[in-house]
């Protein structure tokens, strides 16, 4: 490949200076120490605005929240497992109504009260009454005041009616400390705001200095409740997370050794360091899916030949040339990772001649309308992806308007079926391998939502998200799925993308990195990490 | 032997026009304590000539074509840059025209009388270089010796803060700070109210009698030559057209020129003299008139004004003129 | 000097009339404040019909002041100005407009009263356009005309200031003062920019243009030699208030009041060598204008009475003119 | 002079209202729902009403408008929906970053600038002037943005001289803040390590921020240079056989220094505007990029916030031009 | 001290005829060779007319010599991305596969064009109302000068930045913020140049006759009022170029897949340094451009104005 050629030879003197320098410069540059511990240097591109977990979730706060934070369960491993975390057991009532938990004896806050059972009533509660971040998972099935401290260690909940995937959202819900918070709440707040950039939590971490934009330090709990898989010997000291903006010095950082792992490249990027000594890549299959939704409630697009048309003639080999070959195409509207994933038939690929008659069916069979494609502002890889989607469309004589907006604006627009973009791309990352979050997204409820965009409308196909929710079986539940997976690729919401690999780059020292698909994309698991040097 | 010597010194500005011929042979002498006053009207390079004796035309657009300019049998147009800088002031000392501007808005008169009394300390060889308390001595003495109250005062103020009167005798006593032989002044009263130009000038005539200056004064105006030099040169578009002791000057003048400028003069004293205008304008420096360069306007020229230069030559005890047919002759 | 015409006007009422005309300025004084300073007080002055009225006095004076009043480019604090019979000192812009046609100004730089970028032709047809709307022929032929008459050739017609003399400039602005044929022109030092060559030529050919249009002539200057050969009248000014006026001769030969002799005696005369200042120190500053007669710091003859009362302008000397001294007035002088 | 100050504060005052329409006007213009951004990305429409109700944002704009003056006479900026921080207390943090930048690159500008100036006026349309003239235009054309880049890979990259981007090095502790400047800072607690380090990260910042700010100083004191240098007053005391160093340091410069002053005054407030470029640039964590990122994110609290305290700086930093003008000129000083 | 004025033509009094002497040229035709002449003398002058007519030539005749005029529309060719700078492809390419030497190319119209547009606009609104403060004077300039020094108060690219975020991205949205923020600059300058005119001698000769308000102000005052306003906008043309990469840089610019110099580097940061040649050229176009017309505004200047001498 070409590319890969040219690339190089840049790269080989760039990074001839760099060895040069680095060497030259300041030899002595590894890692932070801070004692004889270690300190593991983070970096990405996305600040930590909200510490807060009941209130804002996305990879970088995410990864904050998980360090300093413990949930009942916990994802781990690849696939994605659900492991008891604070709740040493669990019981589900036959009717799959009622849960009850039982909770480790020897949690502790950070400030060292211990985590009981009311502890983690209080904070589903809060959760709940804030309705902001992780509400939306359990607010239609679980009243507040169902939520019960049986005694210590024992805590219930009474859903509303059955929810087959609660479970399976539980690792997202943390458990702050009732009495710090409390004690620091203003104006009826549930200390929202000294939560902003305070942490109450149980976690392996707990903040030692905090700047929202710019840098994170977070120092390891010595006597954590779980205990350090690596041994006590071997654990860091802390992590630091530093947002770097800009991906090329973010690269550089890693290559002088200022930072220990990074993620956030450019694929070419990526492929570039692979062959710097000393760096590491992980490199996996991820669960995010791109697709670009169409609106299905507004001419021209609520054609379904148009937007067959449109599907059959985009380039899918683009998505994979654009990752470098890193991704992975979707065969179907859910990823791969999901349980009840099928591969359906007759997803579409690039096909002209197909593309052509769906259009000459559609009501423009010559074309000559203009599309708009929205793509949230500054992300790289949707306008990347739009440009070889107008490329793509050229020969049907359509055009793109590429938009990049803000994403308020864009959830603004995208809320009515009205004044919804034509095209919009999306990335969606589900929060649980459960599909019922994935089929949700094709729900009448989803309307507006910004996986809603496409303001889907399959009567049948609501009947089966919604029956499939309930069912406690597996086997059925998975049937009903497998069925709406290939109505879905039937209707055409949108076109069906791909799932670009998640990726960072590390420097080899640092070991026991654990990867599990059901997080953010750059998210990562702090736990486990420790420097080996 | 003269205090300072003119010889055929010739002075051209390059422009984009070209070169303009803007002092074209310009000859004169100056004893030692005597009076010149130089005449003429705008653009006949008497400011440029007062600046010559200084250099301080800017060169470029200025440039010496030819001649010297001898003080004590230096040639100034020769010496380098400190040699004429430790004779600025100290031999040869200038006052000019509009006080306001050649003070210093933002310095304080105090900065800029010490400034003028150390200005050339460094300048001399083996010169000792004054304390500012001294030269702040020196300056309240000197602003004394040209008649303003209250030194110290005037001293600790800004240009701005003083009458024009009052800048115009500060300027006077800077010139005075490097106790100079020759005192030029540039159209000193021009920019002065008549009352005080009276001062003014007569402060310049006791100076120059009690401390026995030389003086060279540039002005448009006849009556304030006049009042202040016993001699006088008439310049016309570059030249020196007739140069005779004043009085004699202003009962008969040979040149038509002179005599034009002088009938033109309308005087206080006899209303009924109707002044006549001199026809025509001055030409331009550029492609000035061949010959002698006053022959356009001349009612007396004859066909040899046109080609031939005159040269100025005495005509008369005291008396000098560049003329073919000077009048009266 | 003055005409036997102008004579005969003289006893009709004045052409312009001002009565204890006041103006008062704003001006910063310092980064952060403004004071108030009277440029003209309490100014009475008439000007009589074809008369030229000479106003002399040293810079900052006031005489500007007052020539801009009577045009009403400036309005008047306090007084009143009558022109021709009519009360201009409240009058609208638009009132004053077809009075603007009668009344015209000539200024003391040529060069800076012409727009650098209109030709002669634009700056002397402009009167004409936007008094009379004249245009096309017509307009050519009046300008034509006019700059006959002021001794312009015609390939004149098309050049930019900056392509005339200094002479030839002040020629195209007589010309479109000449234009509406006015009856007043205030000449503010129209000769002070000029070199004493072509100011001969200039005065020359402003007298015989007020004998030939039977103009009034406001002539302000600080050449009492140019005023004396030009005015039949003339006003000295101190500190923004007119101490004495009179006829020119009977003034600029023996003038009464002590600042006016001190003016006079000041004057550089060609044929008597040396020059003995007259009067010490200088004008004072008019933001702190002194008590009593402005000019008693100044004066030999000035007792008590001086420093704190101020002297009116009354009839003095030989009763032609007007006198502004305690010292005139008690006979000291 | 009190009377004097009192009247610009009352000016401000109403400018500052002024400025409050304009930017309220602008950030309703936009289409957007800042409560959707609040909310979060799965929320569900009824959390997004909640949120909207908890920011106020049902309000009809008017009464939304008057909460929001009236917040500001306390001093409150309003809540920043992306961050759900005060704006206020974002602005305290952020401010000293940027105003440290800000000092540094004019402090750079002044002392480039002016001595070049001078230079460049002593050899007026020589090469030397040309080549300063062409230097100083280029501080202006070159793209902030993009020279910050090339100067990033070239010594921080390239070179490893220097720092990337930040204010201080990962492990370095900040130190306590006194002015919330870290040079400063680190100098009034007498950490000169902490104060050497802070430095390094501050030259490239600083460098391309006082480009454009060099730039006017250069070009408007090689212009007063000339002027002076071709003054009266210059050819008088040359005529007195002043010493040419001292004509030009001190007679010429006096003068010059006046205008130059006011530019320097009027070149803050653009700096502070100039940080939102070099501030992306760097990771410099001051106002401007606070700026950028609300403004990309549609938070237009913030970017209200940082509209004004910019207006606010540009305001005073006129008014103290002003005042030093008056202190300084002679010719402007009480009578 | 200055040179003796410039040769006077013979009075056309009537006393004499001046014998032929030859003459400089006058009018308009010497004003002329003057400021080319006064141009020529000055490199840097010279230099920034060079790189005007460079990149105005560049712009008037982009779509025709560009070797790829498809790539600006929209084609993409990812098998060919990141390549360095080749004979094929002399400025390399970018990140899916465009040529860059096109893309840079056809961006200096869509520069150009907004920073033409930007300070005409800008001019035409402050210029008049500059020129109407500046004459008029009172309540009516109090309040003119109070919203411009209010606008003057905000540095430009926040507000921009903020009136973009509000519109919405787009070139066309990005030119009518500037356009909002940059007009008050000439509001100043027309009124304080107003300010100066009005108390010229010609002004007041105008009013003597009657002249009308409007005519004053646009026969007499605006006229003389140009010079600065030429050089201003001149040096703007760059400016406002520079803003527009600004605002393109930010994210909040052109939009995809028109070329536009500021866009292009914002994304060409992310390729850094391993890919450095994709932000090289288009800043250094942006560099050349403004560069150009701010030397050229400062010859001007110098020919126009020789005495003004504000930044």
């Amino acid at each position: 490949m070409t590319g890969s050629n040219i690339s190089r030879r840049g790269l080989m003197q760039g990074a001839t200076a760099l060895v040069a320098a680095t060497t030259a410069a300041s030899p002595a540059i590894s890692f932070e120490r801070e004692g004889n511990r270690k300190v593991l240097v983070f970096s990405g591109g996305q600040p930590v605005p909200i510490l807060d977990p009941h209130v804002r979730y996305d990879w970088s706060t995410r990864m904050m929240q998980q360090a300093t934070h413990d949930a009942l369960f916990k994802y781990v491993g690849n696939p994605p497992e659900l492991v008891p975390w604070l709740a040493e057991s669990h019981q589900i009532s036959a009717d799959g109504l009622t849960y009850t938990f039982r909770i480790v004896g020897n949690a502790r806050f950070h400030n060292g009260d211990p985590l009981d059972a009311e502890a983690v009533r209080f904070s589903f509660e809060r959760g709940l009454r804030i309705n902001k971040g992780v509400a939306w998972m359990f607010k239609d099935f679980v009243k507040p005041e169902n939520i019960r401290a049986v005694d210590a260690r024992t805590v219930e909940f009474k859903l509303e009616r059955a929810f087959a995937p609660f479970m399976s959202y539980l690792p997202w819900w943390y458990i702050v400390n009732p009495k710090q918070v409390m004690a620091n709440q203003q104006d009826g707040d549930w200390g929202q705001k000294w939560l902003t950039d305070h942490e109450a939590g149980s976690g392996p971490f707990k903040v030692r200095r905090w700047d929202a934009q710019s840098i994170m330090h977070l120092e390891a709990v010595a006597d954590y409740w779980k205990g350090w898989p690596m041994g006590a010997d071997k654990r860091l000291a802390g992590v630091i997370y530093r947002v770097v903006r800009e991906p090329a010095p973010r690269k550089a950082a890693l290559q002088r050794r200022e930072v220990d792992v990074i993620t956030e490249l450019t694929p070419d990027d990526f492929d570039q360091l692979k062959t710097i000594p000393g760096v590491r890549l992980e490199d996996h299959p991820g669960m995010t899916s791109f697709g670009i939704k169409f609106n299905c409630q507004r001419q021209p697009t609520a054609d379904r030949n148009l937007r067959k048309a449109i599907a059959h003639a985009f380039d899918y080999e683009a998505l994979l040339q654009i990752h470098n070959g890193a991704a992975r195409l979707q065969t179907s509207p859910f990823p791969h990772a999901v349980r009840g994933h099928i591969d359906v038939p007759g997803v579409p690929r690039r096909d002209m001649d197909k593309a052509r008659e769906f259009l000459r069916q559609s009501g423009t069979p010559n074309g000559g309308i203009e599309l708009e494609y929205v793509h949230v502002q500054g992300l790289e890889d949707p306008r990347r992806i739009g440009l070889a989607l107008l490329n793509s469309l050229q020969p049907l004589n359509i055009r793109v308007r590429i938009t990049g907006q803000p994403w308020p604006t864009m959830v603004q627009r995208g809320s009515k079926p009205d004044t919804a973009p034509d095209m919009t791309s999306v990335y969606v990352t589900p929060l649980s391998t459960d599909p019922d979050t994935v089929a949700y997204q094709y729900h009448r409820a989803s309307w507006g939502l910004y996986y809603g965009m496409s303001h889907y409308q399959n009567e049948e196909v609501w009947r089966l998200v919604d029956q499939a929710r309930a069912e406690t079986n597996w086997d059925r539940r998975a049937a009903m799925y497998a069925e709406v997976q290939r109505k879905i690729v039937d209707d055409q919401p949108e076109i069906f993308g791909m799932m670009a690999n998640r990726r960072w780059a590390m420097r080899d020292y640092v070991k026991d990195f654990r990867f599990s698909p059901v997080r953010f994309t750059g998210e990562v698991d702090l736990y486990t990490m420790w420097i080996d040097a | 032997m003269s205090l300072l010597e003119i010889a055929d010194y010739r002075l051209a500005f390059d422009t984009f026009d070209g070169t303009h011929h803007v002092l074209d042979g310009i000859d004169l002498a100056l004893d030692a304590g005597e009076t010149l006053g130089i005449v003429g009207e705008t653009g006949c390079g008497k400011s440029v000539l007062a600046k010559s004796l200084l250099r301080l035309n800017e060169c470029p657009p200025a440039r010496v074509v030819s001649g010297a300019i001898r003080f004590k049998d230096q040639d100034l147009l020769t010496l380098d840059a400190r040699a004429m800088r430790s004779l600025r002031g100290r031999a040869i000392a200038m006052v000019f025209q509009d006080p306001a501007s050649f003070l210093n808005p933002v310095l304080g008169i105090g900065a800029q009388m010490t400034d003028a009394i150390c200005g050339q300390d460094g300048a001399q060889p083996g010169g000792r270089r004054r304390s500012r308390r001294e030269a702040a001595r020196m300056a309240a003495e000197l602003l004394a010796s040209v008649g303003l109250p209250e030194p110290e005062r005037i001293l600790a103020s800004y240009p701005h803060q003083l009458s024009g009167g009052m800048r115009q005798r500060v300027l006077i006593a800077m010139a005075l700070a490097g106790k100079p032989a020759l005192l030029v002044a540039d159209e000193p009263t021009t920019a002065l109210d008549v009352t005080v130009q009276a001062q003014v000038l007569a402060l310049i005539s006791d100076l120059v009698r009690s401390r026995g200056l030389a003086l060279i004064l540039i002005s448009h105006d006849l009556g304030v030559i006049s009042a202040a030099c016993a001699r006088v040169a008439v310049m016309y578009a570059g030249t020196i057209v007739e140069e005779a002791p004043t009085q004699a000057l202003l009962a008969a003048p040979y040149h038509p020129y002179a005599r034009g400028l002088i009938g033109a003069v309308p005087d206080l004293d006899r209303p009924g003299s109707r002044p006549r205008g001199i026809p025509g304008s001055i030409p331009s420096l550029l492609f000035p008139p061949s010959g002698c360069r006053f022959h356009p306007r001349c009612p007396r020229a004859s066909g040899r004004c046109g080609v031939e230069k005159p040269l100025l030559r005495g005509i008369a005890p005291g008396r000098r003129v560049a003329c073919h047919h000077p009048e009266g002759a | 000097m003055s005409t036997p015409r102008s004579e005969a006007v003289a006893a009709m009422a004045p052409l312009v009339e001002m009565r204890a005309v006041t103006k008062r300025f704003r001006v910063r004084r310092g980064a952060f404040h403004t004071t108030e300073i009277a440029a003209v007080s309490e100014v009475d002055l008439g000007l009589p019909r074809g008369t030229a009225v000479g106003l002399v006095g040293e810079s900052g004076c006031g005489k500007s002041t007052v020539a801009r009043l009577i045009l009403r480019l400036l309005d008047p604090t306090a007084g009143s100005i009558r022109f021709d019979g009519t009360d201009i000192t409240t009058l609208a812009e638009a009132g004053l407009r077809p009075l603007r046609r009668r009344m015209q100004l000539i200024h003391q730089n040529p060069s800076a009263a012409l727009n650098p970028r209109m030709t002669a032709f634009a700056s002397i047809a402009e009167p004409l356009v936007v008094q009379e709307g004249a245009r096309g022929g017509v307009l050519v032929e009046r300008v034509a005309a006019l700059m006959a008459e002021v001794g312009l050739p015609g390939e004149f017609l098309h050049r930019y200031p900056h392509e005339m003399s200094g002479g030839q400039r002040q020629r195209v602005c007589i010309a479109r003062a000449l234009a509406l044929g006015p009856s007043l022109v205030v000449l503010d030092e129209p000769t002070s920019a000029l070199d004493v060559s072509v100011q001969a030529q200039i005065l020359e050919f402003l007298q015989s243009l007020r004998s030939g249009h039977g103009l009034t002539y406001l002539f302000i200057s600080h050449n009492l030699a140019v005023v004396r050969q030009v005015c039949d009248r003339v006003a000295v000014m101190y500190l923004g208030r007119i101490v004495e006026e009179g006829p020119a001769d009977a003034v600029l030969s023996a003038p009464l009041h002590p600042y006016a002799q001190a003016l006079l005696a000041a004057v550089p005369r060609l044929r008597q060598g040396g020059v003995l200042p007259s009067v010490a120190g200088d004008p004072p500053n008019p933001a702190s204008p002194p008590s009593g007669c402005a000019f008693h710091p100044r004066c030999r003859f000035a007792e008590a009475r001086c420093r704190t009362e101020r002297p009116d302008l009354v009839a003095g000397g030989d009763g032609e003119r007007r006198v502004a001294c305690h010292a005139v007035a008690e006979g000291r002088i | 002079m009190l009377v004097y100050i009192a009247k610009r504060v009352a000016l401000f005052g109403l400018m500052l209202f002024g400025l409050v329409c304009i930017t309220f006007i602008i950030s309703n213009i936009a289409p957007a729902d800042p409560a959707a951004l609040a909310a979060g990305p799965d929320a569900s429409r009824s959390q997004i009403e909640q949120v909207r109700r908890e920011y106020g944002l049902d309000r009809p704009l008017p009464e939304q408008f008057a909460r929001y003056v009236a917040g500001l006479a306390r001093g409150d900026l309003g809540r920043s929906v992306s961050t759900s921080r005060d704006v206020t207390s974002e602005l305290l943090r952020y401010f000293p970053a940027s105003l440290e930048l800000v000092l540094v690159a004019m402090l750079l500008g002044i002392a480039i600038g002016v001595p070049l100036g001078m230079i460049s006026a002593l050899h007026k349309d020589g090469w030397i002037d040309h080549a300063t003239r062409i230097f100083a235009v280029s501080g202006i054309a070159l793209p902030p943005f993009w020279f910050g880049l090339l100067l990033q890979l070239v010594f921080a990259v390239q070179m490893g001289w220097l720092p990337t981007s930040g204010r201080l090095s990962l492990m370095t502790i900040p130190p306590e803040p006194i002015t919330g400047m870290l040079l400063a800072d680190s100098l009034l607690r007498g950490q000169w390590s902490t104060f050497a380090e802070a430095a390094s990260f501050t030259v490239l910042p600083a460098v391309v921020l006082s480009l454009p700010c060099l730039a006017s100083i250069l070009r408007v004191n090689r212009a007063e240079m000339v002027e002076a240098l071709r003054a009266d007053y210059v050819m008088c005391a040359r005529a007195h056989g002043v010493a040419p160093w001292r004509i030009v340091a001190v007679h010429a410069l006096r003068n010059a220094m006046l205008p130059t002053l006011a530019i320097i005054g009027l070149r803050y407030g653009w700096m502070m505007s100039g940080t939102v470029l070099v501030e992306t640039v760097f990771d410099w964590p001051g106002i401007g990029l606070y700026a950028v990122n609300s403004a990309i994110a549609s938070d237009f609290k913030p970017v209200m916030g940082v509209t004004l305290l910019i207006g606010l700086n540009f305001m005073i930093a006129n008014l103290v031009v002003d005042l030093l003008y008056g202190v300084l000129d002679p010719r402007l000083r009480e009578a | 001290m200055a040179p003796p004025a410039t040769a006077v033509p013979a009075d056309g009094l009537p006393a004499q005829p001046a014998p032929r002497a030859p003459q400089p040229a006058t009018g308009s035709a010497r004003a002329w060779r003057l400021a080319l002449w006064l141009l020529s003398r000055s490199f840097s002058s010279m230099l920034g007319l060079a790189l005007v007519l460079f990149i105005v030539t560049l712009a008037l005749l982009g779509p025709w010599i560009v070797p790829y005029p498809a790539d600006a529309e929209g084609a993409i060719n990812l098998l060919n991305k990141l390549e360095p700078p080749s004979a094929a492809h002399w400025f390399g390419t970018d990140e899916v596969g465009r040529d860059i030497l096109t893309r840079v190319i056809l961006g200096t119209r869509v520069s150009l064009l907004a920073g033409l547009a930007i300070t005409l606009a800008a001019t035409a609104i402050g210029a008049p109302l500059g020129v109407l403060a500046g004459y008029s004077g009172g309540r009516l300039r109090e309040t003119i000068m109070r919203i411009t020094d209010m606008f003057l108060s905000v540095p430009g690219l926040v507000l921009s930045l903020a009136i973009v975020a509000a519109l919405g991205p787009g070139i066309g949205n990005a030119v009518i913020a500037l356009i909002i923020v940059w007009w008050p600059g000439y509001v100043r300058l027309a009124e304080s140049k107003t300010l100066a005119i009005k108390e010229e001698p010609y002004v007041e000769a105008a009013r003597v006759v009657g002249a009308s308000r409007a005519r004053i102000l646009f026969r007499h005052v605006l006229p003389n009022c140009l010079s600065p306003l030429i050089v201003k906008m001149s040096m703007d043309v760059g400016q406002a170029i520079l803003a527009v990469a600004s605002l393109g840089f930010i994210g909040l610019g052109a939009r995809p897949p028109e070329p536009e110099w500021g866009a292009m580097i914002s994304v060409a940061r992310t390729y850094m340094p391993d890919w450095w040649w994709y932000a090289v050229a288009p800043g250094a176009f942006i560099y050349v451009s403004v560069l150009g017309f701010n030397l050229l505004g400062d010859g001007l200047r110098d020919i126009l104005d020789p005495r003004s001498h504000r930044g």
